[in-house]
């Protein structure tokens, strides 16, 4: 499942619904997840607050396209990928991504890979607020070291 | 009908607008398309393409009724 | 911090507790977490319940340095290791571990590294329920493929 | 004092007992407090040890006073 969410949510509390509503208790073992946050600084700057654009169609179809290729090339019982557009303060959760497996290792690698790509090829800008000013991030740093 | 062209993020706020309509002239690429709504300014690896919602090179064909963006790098997640 | 609990956990809240109680708000950009449920097969068979044992003592001790090791490895803010043990139902979280950090890469790593280290080396036995019968897991798979 | 001795797992299934109490006879390993514990079974790679609550191999040192333990491969996570 994939959504655009356009006020605050609950990462935990999404996660807790998602896996309650899991057709296949006791079929996973493994849930692996990864929760992304606005911090309260970046590149050496503090930050205010943040606006985040995307491309309504376009990153909707990205990220389905993502959960597609994940459940292809690991064996993945669910995933789920939401993520936050919007005026966006900071402590808010931005992202979550989770994938649900009878193994530790395809949850662990699917949710990382979402992850990734994720970062470096769906369509979304943030705008921060600084304190005067504001700026485009200019782009991500590579997750893999 | 013609060829629908959106603008994003920090490109939108460069070029001054979010869109764009411009007539297909036929046996259009990519690249031909950023030339008529950026002028001189030049297609770089700084700026991403999509055709119909689907990533696109410089060189992807455009026909009418496409919808073409223009973006800068991502920045999500 | 660290935990043995011996009754049934909400991984989600629990999560969801750690989380608000982080005196670095705004200063974490990443929570990646790991969550193991209980399977209702196992090496092909049905498993209907597990007994999950441990050495007290040196358990807590091991759970801890893994959590210490994570520190000295990466750049972490906090992290968060708990572990079932006693009899465990079909569908109940045996294990959460968790690590946030300023950036993905040191907390999915962390996490990651901490589940690996938990599996292969931490003192827990688990006893599974067949239907009939009952029998002692011989070893975890490898994590990495 | 002595050295205490702990078993868990399929291995106090198997020793039929959970622990064992022996007396220092100076200058012990790992492997000898194995010997006298489980008699004729051989100390293999499938028998981990630990001696006060850290990993600990055949031949680390017992002193008067150690706690030891005897456990199978770990299963837990």
């Amino acid at each position: 499942m994939i959504e655009i969410i356009d006020s605050p949510f609950d990462p935990h509390a999404r996660l807790a619904d998602y896996q309650r509503s899991l057709q296949s208790v006791g079929g996973y073992g493994a849930e692996a997840s990864f929760t992304g946050y606005m911090r309260d600084h970046n590149d050496g700057e503090r930050v205010t607050g943040m606006h985040l654009e995307y491309y309504p169609g376009m990153t909707e179809r990205h990220l389905q396209s993502i959960a597609d290729e994940a459940a292809r090339r690991w064996e993945l019982l669910e995933v789920l990928i939401l993520h936050r557009v919007g005026d966006i303060a900071v402590g808010e959760a931005i992202v979550l991504v989770a994938a649900w497996s009878a193994h530790r290792a395809d949850a662990f690698e699917a949710c990382r890979f979402m992850m990734e790509d994720l970062k470096s090829r769906a369509p979304f800008w943030k705008k921060e607020q600084l304190d005067p000013g504001e700026r485009w991030v200019q782009g991500n740093t590579p997750g893999y070291k | 009908m013609s060829i629908q062209v959106k603008f994003f993020a920090s490109l939108r706020d460069e070029l001054g607008r979010d869109s764009a309509e411009i007539e297909d002239a036929g046996d259009m690429k990519v690249v031909d398309i950023w030339q008529q709504v950026a002028g001189n300014q030049p297609f770089s690896g700084n700026i991403l393409a999509a055709v119909n919602m689907e990533y696109a090179q410089a060189d992807s064909p455009v026909r009418d009724g496409d919808e073409v963006a223009f973006f800068p790098p991502v920045t999500g997640g």
